[in-house]
């Protein structure tokens, strides 16, 4: 899969488009299966990625507290 | 030691006072001059200050002299202040009625008794002004005045938001300069500062030029100074005077560097504070207002940290809070589509059902309906035919009676017709026939009296001689 | 007499002629007994053709009334 | 006689044709027993004809009811 | 018989048309027999047709109705 | 049959047209056995199609929950 | 990096679009750790700076540096 180029709002965009199809049942029953297992995917992925940069922010954080304290 | 005579000098500052006293004593002044130095000490009611004359134009001073003022003068610088709405003030050109004294201790004393209110404004604030008025009209590209303010070049220039890299006017042993130092470089934030001195006397107006210089030196230098402070180097209240020249405060204004005023005094504005970028009360104070200015900018970026910390865990929860949402928006919809599907079907799947059975019922109707019509027509149809048949007997027998009765009505018209007309008939009702030679005639032109006749009746014949022969004419006789 | 071959159109047919022929009122009164006479004859001749049709005419209905009725 | 090939059309339209005739009166007398007896000989074969199919129809139509009911 | 090739609906239009006739008698006497005995083997020919779809279909429809309650 | 390449939403359109017809009476006798068959089919195909991609769904979902209370 | 000329302003102005850029969400999640990351360097080389003499200033971006090109 393609998840490797795969950035957060592409992944999230296509999210979007996803829901707003199955929302207005746009979506034929023949690949709902098909389009609710890349949402999930995606949610994943999203997920992650979320959590990732969360993590990388909050480090980054705790590292300017310390400098603030440090510094003053 | 040499013997030279003398007298204490408790004897001779008598023998002053003694002049004096006889020189002025009952005496009053009116006396015009500048009052400078002033100071007044509120639990006494006492004002102290220095009356002082000036050279025309130049401005040196020329005469001095201490003054005091007290009871009845005191209460005519209250007079004076109400009336004129002036301060009793430094720099203030005054008109004052004066008594001169000597005190053995305090020496000469002139003691104002009275101050003429009419006679406002004060020869400094007069100069001070014709200077001001100088600089707008000479230098009109970089001094302009904006109601009681005075916009300059260097006002107007934008103040770095980092001051550390910093130029210092003054005179190397001042106090003033040394609490700016100890100030800056002890503040408690921890900020470095790099300070250039540029050391001059800052006293006295004719050092007005040396100071010059030293801006220019400054200039020269091409150093990125942040900012330029100016400091007084300390000395009597008389020495702020170089902060009221035309060239220094031309200087200052149009000077390219901020500069910030630290001229330590309290009761008025020079010149130079109105040129500079920043004016502060104190050289301490100008480090202070460094430092907070520093401070602000750390401050500020502090802020926009928090800011940015702030906004990304609220960007964070944000995004989550779409994602679970779109989790929980794909779950539903998805879940209702096929729900909903479901029931499409099942209503498809019944509506077959019923129709169906419905087509095939109402097939069954319809051929029920067309059977009944073919099961009844048939025998209407023979019934009808058969009626038709009986009509045209009726018809038959009808019609032929009444041909007999026409055909018997036109035989039996004849028959009347005829029997009228048969010659039996005739005789029987008086008519007879005339036999003439055998014939019988209707004419009797060939009959003449005494011709034979036959006469035939209805049931006799008689044989007659003709006796006569008349013309019958009109109407005469039976009708025929 | 030629009765035989008479029929009742000639027969009606002559009585009316010789009727007209009467009412021209020039027959001598010789031949006018002759023509009633023969006016008589026919006569006779067409009554009793009448008769004779209009009993085998009623005949014929009556038979064909009770088939009629009788069909039913 | 042509009984054979006759159609109860045209022996009714036969019949109708003499029947206005003797309306009409314009059957000579002669003739007219010959035509009445030929009308009753119509009317008889027009009978018969209903008849016949009448029993005929009947005989269907008992036919399709047994049927019907059977078929039910 | 060409019932073979007879599809219902040919044979439904077929009575109709014989109702009609017979209906305003249009039918001649001569053949209304005939006409009648048309009409009754089409009559039985679509009973027939009716009953055996009506089979067929209720035995679909049994299995659809067994769909219907156990695909809720 | 052609139901290896028959999609739901085929299925479907096919059935609504089928049951539109037989609806407004416009299906032939002759093919309405046929025609029922046929929806039957579709309809069984409709809800076998849907059963598995539920089932499919669900299991994605059930998936997905369990990554989301495990990511928290 | 162009630390070097890195001017209060500069850093400042840049902390500003960061801030509102992040305010607006107008920053995509991928690129926001890094862009965070570049608001503690931007903060951390000001505090720094301020509390530094020009000699030490040079030092401490060298040390800045070397971080930044370690830490990523």
């Amino acid at each position: 899969m393609e998840q490797q180029d795969l950035t957060y709002e592409a992944a999230y965009e296509e999210l979007r488009t996803i829901a707003e199809e199955i929302g207005n049942e746009s979506v034929p029953v023949d690949i709902l299966a098909e389009k609710v297992k890349r949402a999930a995917l995606l949610i994943e992925f999203c997920q992650q990625k979320l959590r990732s940069t969360e993590s990388e922010v909050n480090k980054i954080i705790k590292q300017m507290e310390k400098n603030a304290s440090s510094g003053k | 030691m040499s013997a030279t005579p003398y007298i204490k000098l408790s004897d001779l500052s008598a023998r002053i006072q003694q002049a004096i006293a006889s020189a002025f004593a009952g005496q009053s002044y009116w006396v015009v001059a500048d009052v400078t130095n002033y100071s007044f000490y509120q639990q006494r009611g006492y004002h102290y200050f220095d009356l002082v004359e000036k050279q025309d134009h130049a401005g040196d001073i020329i005469a001095k002299v201490a003054a005091v003022a007290w009871g009845t003068g005191a209460n005519k610088i209250k007079d004076f202040e109400r009336i004129t709405g002036q301060l009793f003030k430094n720099g203030i050109n005054v008109l004052v009625k004066v008594a001169v004294n000597y005190h053995q201790v305090y020496g000469l004393q002139i003691t104002l008794l009275d101050i003429d209110a009419n006679f406002t404004i004060g020869l400094l604030e007069q100069q001070k002004q014709e200077i001001l008025n100088r600089l707008l009209a000479e230098n009109p590209d970089f001094i302009t005045r904006v109601g009681d303010r005075y916009l300059t070049r260097n006002n107007q220039l934008p103040l770095k938001p980092v001051l550390q890299q910093i130029a210092v006017v003054t005179s190397s042993n001042s106090a003033g300069y040394q609490d700016f130092i100890h100030t800056l470089h002890n503040n408690r934030f921890g900020y470095r500062f790099v300070v250039d001195n540029y050391f001059t006397v800052v006293q006295g107006e004719v050092n007005a030029e040396q100071v010059q210089q030293r801006f220019i030196d400054i200039f020269n230098s091409g150093k990125p100074y942040d900012a330029v402070v100016l400091i007084r180097g300390g000395g009597a209240q008389t020495d702020f005077l170089i902060f009221d020249t035309y060239r220094l405060g031309r200087t200052v204004a149009r000077f390219p560097i901020p500069v910030i005023t630290g001229i330590g005094h309290q009761k008025n504005e020079t010149i130079v504070d109105m040129m500079a970028h920043t004016p502060t009360k104190t050289p301490t104070k100008a480090a202070e207002y460094i430092i907070a200015h520093n401070k602000a900018f750390e401050d500020g970026m502090v802020a926009m940290q928090q800011l940015i910390l702030i906004r990304s865990q609220q960007l964070f929860s944000a995004h989550f809070q779409a994602l679970s949402a779109i989790h929980t928006r794909i779950v539903n919809t998805s879940r209702d589509m096929l729900s909903t599907q479901k029931d499409v079907l099942a209503y498809y799947n019944q509506r077959m059902i019923n129709t169906a059975r419905e087509v095939l019922s109402n097939r069954q109707r319809a051929l029920i309906g067309l059977s009944g019509q073919l099961l009844s027509r048939p025998q209407i149809l023979v019934a009808n035919k058969r009626n038709e048949l009986s009509n045209q007997v009726a018809n038959i027998r009808s019609f032929s009676r009444n041909y007999f009765q026409h055909k018997r009505m036109g035989i039996e018209h004849h028959d009347t017709v005829f029997k009228l007309v048969s010659p039996a008939n005739i005789l029987k009702r008086g008519f007879a026939l005339v036999y003439h030679k055998g014939h019988i005639t209707t004419n009797a032109v060939n009959i003449e009296p005494g011709s034979d006749i036959s006469i035939l009746l209805s049931d006799t014949a008689l044989n007659a001689t003709v006796t006569a022969k008349n013309k019958r004419n009109g109407t005469a006789g039976p009708d025929i």
